[in-house]
């Protein structure tokens, strides 16, 4: 991963609807990905997830408006563009050249009434328009084989596919014009476990050979933990807690990314109960004062129900962030937030060394809990069984 | 497969037990669009084999888990357990008798066994608002002797899903609430017959992730409070080691595994579980997964003869096409549809996936991490 | 192509059903018919075989059984023999239908094939342009889709015909009866056909408009056409993309349209004085010609399952997903 | 009398606004309530309007639609006598116009009626049931969907005599036979897809019988449906008495209509003369007539389907300048609206914090 950056996208605020009536799907929202990266943004159903990249792209249908920001694409070659400044024409140049889209349903995303060949050669047609008919049907035939699908294939239509085929198909689709940057909105979600394992081990390798970076869009956090570098996390349009992969799993700064991360039922280990997170995602047009989290936070305070939490540099390295009042400064933060991080420097040993200690998810924690002062009174108060959370 | 499915040392009375329970769709000529559907006659032609010869128990204040991946015929089995469509064979034992089609046994059976649904946004009617949908088992089963009657068990079922106060909630309709509420309207409205059993389809595989567990935790809860046996049908085979007490592997519309739930995920003695479980999400996975057995599930409609895992088996043995595999003990009242085992506690069936040979797993009920190792020996002498 | 054997069987059933029907209304209406055809044919006197045939073809003063007559009836009808018109008597109505079926299969086959074309493409291009000013299109549209088809014609004829003089308000040439193919002949019969043409076009464009528009804007909100965009295609491409696909419901929809397409331009012929089906069944209907009736019944109920029949083809054609054999 | 093709509204009934907003999608109104959309407002007014026409048209009509009144060989031009002028036999147009609206919607009203029973009685048999009796029933619909009506209803209506066709409701009944099969395969579709629902599986669940799902679970699902079907079978009519009335098979006198009235004129070659009173009014309101109807049935889809509603966007915006950008947007261009002053005027949270945002530099 280098330092190098890519997309840019800087206090996005994106609406659905204008006026009086308009709901603020993301509000101010900062992303950067890098080359090369593998950029893990999270979160539940309305969070604004797929919004913000959609948006950052000008793809995002109506009622969608873009209300703030800037989004700025740093093309491998050329100069930087503003992609909320652009015209159509514009964007049509740098739309799957420089950043193609994956999308969920790959049987939604594929034209149901065109072969494979033409929906996986159309894009050079329009973009390269010196190939001629064999060059892009040789680039077709390679693309499909990059992705383990037999070229016999090519005149097939999408309902003669099984679901990972059709799956595969989108992901060759969204290599063919070498892109720098492919968004990602839950890519497996809707494939079967084993189908959705091969595409991401495949994802992986093809990232390896080819160097794009990946904007990978889903709610489950812990399979973006295996795939990212690093992660992003958004609650009720705002993005919460920005880390690297590891250290977000093994020392979440925010008490929403804790929440969600102790949503998972682990794979191993003895079986402990599990809280999740009570309450349910708030309403976007109803949205609590201050940090949008606070009435679900066991941690929350007096400051929390009234100002909002900037997103922030938490601890030493430049590369976490988190919007919480607990991290900034305004008094300790409490045990399961302040967790030692993993050593950056070297990942794979880190995460091999720390597999038995485990994450804060309930299971045996490691070391130094630094003792709670100040806020675990009011944490205490909070500590509500489930069934109190859908008190909405 | 005959064998009793669970010899658990576990003594609560099996209140729903499924014998060779098996579902055959017939395959119409169905063409999108333009076309429509042709009328077949009964036994001609081909059908698609949805569940075939499951037999399982539902034992009092125990939670059993059914893991599958899509196709596997887990929702039609919830579905044949529910009485909403009659099983082409195999019985449907209710306390140890046999389930009746008259109305008046349909009404006992309903009072017994209830089901959640998977969608909680498709499984309330739009325009009927809470109190309607709760009224209605009552009604039914004529379990309220007035209104007033009515209104308090009311409450009191929406209390024990945890909505309160329920005044709060009874004149509301299904899109005023979330996802998790709606759930637990759907949860209430199957607890209002007071049943003995509920089956639960998929019950948090719609919400939003943050509200999965207070929804697994009730039904726990009830499992525990209400001594409910539940039947719970998910994909998420991690769920299933949380709440279940045992886990059923499906495959291809047939039961390849079964066993206590921690059992079967940290030992598990088949290879499609094996194959389910490497490939789950795991954030604390450290080596990269090998999938031993990719590819797709056979087709419904003409399934391979024998083990229907075989063409995607890393062990495939010629036995494996010759015979369908019977469920052989692998230990704890864990057993498995698989000729591997066949050969006794040497099976090499945890072997094959872990880096270094470990102990076998059915002789051992020490926890064994799934995948500890990036290939797997060469198994040639092994067979 | 087993969609297409099924739809053969279909409309095999449904013709036959047709041929039924016409052969038991007139069985199961009450009184004679012979005898209320009889005394409306005043003035003339038909022969003994006129009263014979008409007798057999309702079904009265017959000991023949029920089911005889109705194969009688069958034969009849197989081997083209729909019976003898009193309105022109001695014509039999089937040279009377052959006479008329050209010029009906020409103007409404063209202006069908031209309002499905058109209409299509206006839908298609105010489904993309939502919410621009084409939107004040549609209250415009539906007044047109609501219009009877013979008042638009009514208007055509003295807006075009007589004020502006433009075209022929009636009749299908002026050459000659019995036509030559030359091209004096062609070119006076095409520029007597714009009219009323053009009439139907209108009048039924607005169908096509309303039902591809609806099913546009729910087309463009696929992810493939999105996906069309996002991969950088022109616009038309794009539009191209989500057009192909709305156009689907639009071609299984056509069964739905075409009857009212024919029942519309059979009045709109009327208006014309155009020597189609249309003025032929007027004709029928003010000279209570009711065996004249029946056969325009079992002529037209073939040509709109013909047209269905091609419609499916063309479906077919367009749809992959139709082709694979289930 | 033509219809809008391909929407039946099974295509988009599952799909609601916002799919990507999940936050409002679950608070989205579904109650039954018509949204006030202009077109159901402008719709429901025009059809009030025809209804009092109708009704009270009889009785303030100024002469008798049959009155032979002034000597003159030609229909005279609109006077202040005869608002609408004359017939070529000096009836007053403007009264017969008065008289004619009545039959015409009474007939359309019975026919509407008729064959709205007929297809929720076949379409949601076939639906429910499925099988056999689904391909059986399915195929009479079809076979009456394919089958031209004009012909064969001019055939009916000649057996029938001119005392039968002169009977509203028995022409009510059989215009009625041949225009429920549309909303029989509609409703057919709609039942096959909400039998499957899973609030409908969770009613046999808890052991609802049969009629009690389909009485208080489809078809209350089915009002928009059944509603837009009535409407649709109402124009239906409307055009197809007219096209009878046009066709000569209305008895005049008495029976006046719209219709008729234009078969008259179209006799005695009204277009061809130039006599514009005598066939403009009579056309125009039945073309009105259907637009209202037309209008009614937009509201409903848009009501099933809120995807079809004209603009993306609200049009109640600050600045014309936004106005006109959102007016202006285009497919995959989603509009950019920054306040000039401050980019920070949508949203709560201050920027500060969020400068430093970019992770290792």
């Amino acid at each position: 991963m280098s330092g190098d950056r890519l997309l840019e996208i800087r206090g996005l605020c994106v609406d659905y609807g204008h006026g009086p009536d308009a709901v603020h799907a993301v509000t101010d929202a900062d992303v950067v990905l890098h080359r090369g990266e593998v950029l893990g943004l999270a979160g539940e159903s309305g969070s604004g997830k797929s919004t913000l990249v959609m948006a950052a792209t000008r793809l995002l249908r109506p009622p969608g408006v873009i209300t703030g920001g800037a989004v700025r694409l740093y093309p491998a070659v050329g100069t930087e563009v503003d992609l909320l400044e652009a015209d159509y024409d514009v964007l049509r140049v740098l739309r799957w050249s420089q950043v193609s889209l994956v999308l969920q349903s790959a049987m939604n995303a594929l034209n149901p009434v065109m072969t494979i060949r033409v929906q996986l050669t159309d894009a050079l047609a329009a973009h390269q328009p010196h190939l001629s008919r064999q060059d892009r049907h040789a680039r077709a035939v390679e693309l499909l084989e990059m992705v383990g699908i037999n070229s016999d294939r090519l005149s097939s239509h999408p309902h003669e596919l099984s679901g990972g085929m059709r799956q595969r198909v989108m992901i060759a689709m969204a290599l063919a014009l070498q892109p720098q940057v492919v968004i990602m909105d839950e890519p497996t979600t809707a494939l079967d476990v084993v189908t959705q394992r091969e595409i991401l081990e495949e994802l992986k390798d093809l990232r390896d050979q080819l160097g794009f970076a990946i904007l990978f869009i889903t709610h489950d956090l812990s399979l973006l933990i295996e795939i990212a570098d690093a992660i992003a996390v958004m609650y009720a349009g705002r993005l919460v807690e920005r880390a690297p992969a590891s250290a977000l799993f093994r020392a979440p700064r925010h008490p929403y990314t804790l929440g969600l991360l102790s949503s998972f039922p682990p794979l191993h280990g003895p079986r402990t109960p599990m809280t999740g997170i009570p309450g349910s995602p708030p309403d976007l047009r109803a949205l609590p004062s201050g940090c949008v989290f606070h009435p679900r936070c066991r941690f929350a305070f007096d400051k929390c129900a009234v100002q909002a939490p900037p997103l922030a540099v938490v601890g030493a390295s430049n590369d976490r962030l988190a919007a919480c009042w607990l991290q900034l400064g305004d008094g300790p933060a409490p045990a399961e937030l302040a967790l030692r991080e993993p050593d950056l420097t070297e990942p794979t040993a880190s995460a091999n060394g720390t597999q038995t200690s485990s994450g804060p998810t309930g299971r045996p924690a490691p070391t130094e809990r630094p003792a709670p002062t100040g806020v675990p009174e009011r944490a205490a108060d909070h500590e509500e069984p489930v069934q109190q959370g859908s008190t909405a | 497969m005959t064998t009793p499915t669970l010899d658990a040392p576990d003594m609560t009375a099996t209140l729903l037990e499924a014998r060779g329970l098996t579902k055959h769709f017939p395959v119409h000529g169905a063409v999108r669009g333009a076309g429509r559907r042709v009328a077949r006659r009964r036994g001609s032609g081909p059908v698609v084999h949805a569940v075939d010869d499951v037999s399982l128990a539902l034992r009092a204040a125990r939670v059993t888990a059914v893991v599958g991946e899509s196709g596997s015929g887990k929702s039609t089995l919830a579905r044949l357990l529910a009485g909403l469509i009659t099983p082409t064979a195999g019985e449907l034992l209710l306390d140890g008798r046999a389930m009746a089609r008259s109305r008046r046994r349909r009404l006992d059976y309903a009072k017994t066994v209830q089901m959640v649904l998977q969608d909680p946004f498709a499984s309330l009617n739009p325009i009927h608002d809470v109190h309607y949908h709760l009224s209605r088992p009552f009604k039914v089963h004529g379990l309220a002797r007035s209104g007033a009657d009515l209104d308090g068990k009311i409450a009191a079922v929406l209390e024990r899903v945890a909505l309160t106060p329920a005044d709060a909630y009874l004149h509301k309709y299904p899109h005023e609430l979330s996802g998790g509420q709606r759930q637990r309207v759907a949860i209430a409205r199957a607890l209002a017959v007071q049943p003995r059993v509920l089956l639960a389809d998929e019950p948090v595989s719609m919400l939003d992730v943050s509200i999965r567990l207070g929804v697994l935790n009730l039904l726990a809860d009830l499992r525990d409070s209400e001594q409910l046996a539940i039947l719970y049908i998910t994909h998420d085979i991690a769920s299933a080691r949380y709440l279940a007490d045992t886990i059923i592997v499906m495959y291809a519309g047939q039961e390849v595994e079964s066993g206590p739930a921690v059992h079967v995920t940290d030992t598990p003695a088949h290879p499609y579980t094996q194959l389910l479980l490497s490939a789950a999400p795991d954030p604390e996975r450290v080596t990269a997964v090998t999938l031993r057995g990719a590819g797709a599930p056979p087709s419904a409609v003409a399934p391979p003869s024998g083990c229907r895992f075989r063409l995607r088996c890393p062990h495939a043995m010629p036995i494996c096409a010759e015979r369908v595999p019977p469920a052989f003990p692998a230990g704890d009242g864990h057993v498995s549809a698989c000729w591997l085992l066949d050969a006794g506690p040497k099976s090499p069936a945890v072997t094959t996936r872990a880096g270094t040979p470990e102990p076998p797993a059915v002789s051992s009920c020490q926890l064994v991490r799934p995948i500890t190792g990036e290939d797997a020996p060469d198994l040639g002498e092994e067979r | 192509m087993r969609v297409i054997a099924r739809r053969l069987f279909f409309y095999a059933v449904t013709a036959a059903i047709a041929v039924t029907i016409d052969f038991f209304i007139p069985r199961l209406i009450p009184g004679n018919p012979v005898q209320a055809i009889l005394s409306k044919i005043q003035g003339q006197l038909p022969s003994k075989a006129t009263i014979h045939a008409l007798d057999l073809q309702f079904g009265v003063n017959t000991t023949a059984s029920l089911w005889s007559q109705y194969t009688h009836y069958w034969n009849n009808v197989l081997h083209g023999n729909l019976g003898v018109s009193t309105m022109s008597y001695p014509d039999s109505v089937g040279s009377l239908i052959r006479a008329a079926l050209p010029y009906t299969l020409g103007l409404v086959g063209v202006a069908t094939l031209i309002s499905f074309v058109l209409g299509t493409a206006i839908g298609a291009i105010v489904a993309w342009k939502r919410g621009s000013w084409l939107d004040n299109l549609l209250p415009v549209v539906t007044f047109f889709q609501a219009a009877p088809y013979f008042f638009l014609a009514f208007v055509a004829v003295n807006l075009f015909a007589i004020k502006l003089g433009w075209f022929p308000s009636e009749r299908a040439s002026n050459v000659a009866d019995f036509p030559a193919f030359t091209w004096t002949y062609i070119s006076d019969v095409l520029y007597h056909a714009i009219l009323p043409a053009l009439t139907i076009v209108i009048a039924s464009a607005a169908g096509w408009i309303v039902g591809m528009r609806n099913v546009m804007v729910t087309t463009m909100d696929e992810d493939y056409v999105l996906i069309a965009a996002a991969k950088g295609l022109s616009k038309r491409r794009v539009i191209w993309y989500a057009a192909r696909n709305a156009i689907l419901p639009s071609v299984s929809g056509f069964s739905l349209a075409i009857g009212f397409i024919v029942s519309g331009s059979l009045l709109t012929e009327i208006v014309f004085s155009y020597p189609g089906l249309g003025n032929l069944l007027l004709q029928a209907v003010s000279n209570n010609d009711y065996q004249l009736m029946q056969g325009l019944f079992l002529i037209i109920t073939f040509a709109v399952l013909a047209a269905n029949l091609i419609a499916d083809f063309v479906y077919v054609f367009l749809d992959p997903r139709t082709r694979q054999e289930a | 009398m033509a219809l809008g093709i391909g929407t039946e509204p099974t295509a988009g009934s599952g799909a609601m606004p916002g799919g990507s907003l999940p936050g409002t999608a679950r608070s989205r109104p579904r109650a039954v309530r018509l949204p006030r959309s202009p077109k159901i407002l402008a719709g429901l007014a025009m059809l009030a309007f025809f209804l009092l026409w109708s009704i009270i048209g009889p009785f303030v009509a100024p002469y008798s639609p049959n009155n032979i009144g002034l000597n003159s060989p030609v229909p005279l031009p609109p006077s202040a006598a005869h608002w609408l002028g004359t017939t070529n036999i000096q009836q007053d147009v403007f009264s017969q116009l008065l008289v004619g609206g009545g039959a015409m919607l009474l007939v359309a009203v019975v026919a509407g009626v008729i064959a709205t029973a007929l297809s929720v009685i076949v379409g949601v048999t076939a639906g429910y049931l499925g099988g056999l009796a689904d391909d059986l029933l399915s195929m009479l619909a079809n076979i009456f969907l394919v089958m031209p009506a004009l012909p064969l209803l001019v055939i009916l209506f000649g057996f029938l005599g001119k005392s039968g066709s002169n009977d509203v409701f028995l022409i009510g009944f059989i215009i009625s036979i041949t225009g429920w099969a549309w909303g029989a395969r509609v409703l057919r579709a709609q039942t096959l897809s909400l039998r499957n629902r899973d609030y409908v599986d969770s009613a046999r669940i808890i052991g609802e019988r049969a009629w009690r799902i389909i009485f208080a679970e489809i078809l209350p699902n089915l009002t928009p449906i059944v509603a837009s079907s009535f409407l649709f079978t109402v124009l239906y009519a409307v055009g197809t008495y007219s096209a009878m009335a046009f066709l000569g098979m209305v008895t005049l006198p008495p029976n006046w209509s719209w219709g008729s009235m234009l078969f008259q004129a179209a006799t005695n070659n009204a277009e061809l003369s130039g006599y514009w009173w005598w066939y403009i009014p009579p056309g125009l309101l039945i073309a009105l007539l259907g637009t209202s109807l037309v209008l009614l049935n937009f509201g409903i889809d848009e009501f099933i389907n809120p995807r079809l509603r004209a603009a993306g966007l609200s049009r109640r915006t600050g600045s014309r300048r936004q106005a006109r950008a959102l007016r202006s947007q285009q497919f995959a261009l989603t509009p950019v609206l920054i306040e000039a002053a401050g980019a920070a005027a949508t949203g709560p949270a201050p920027t500060g914090g969020s400068v430093r945002a970019g992770g290792p530099a």
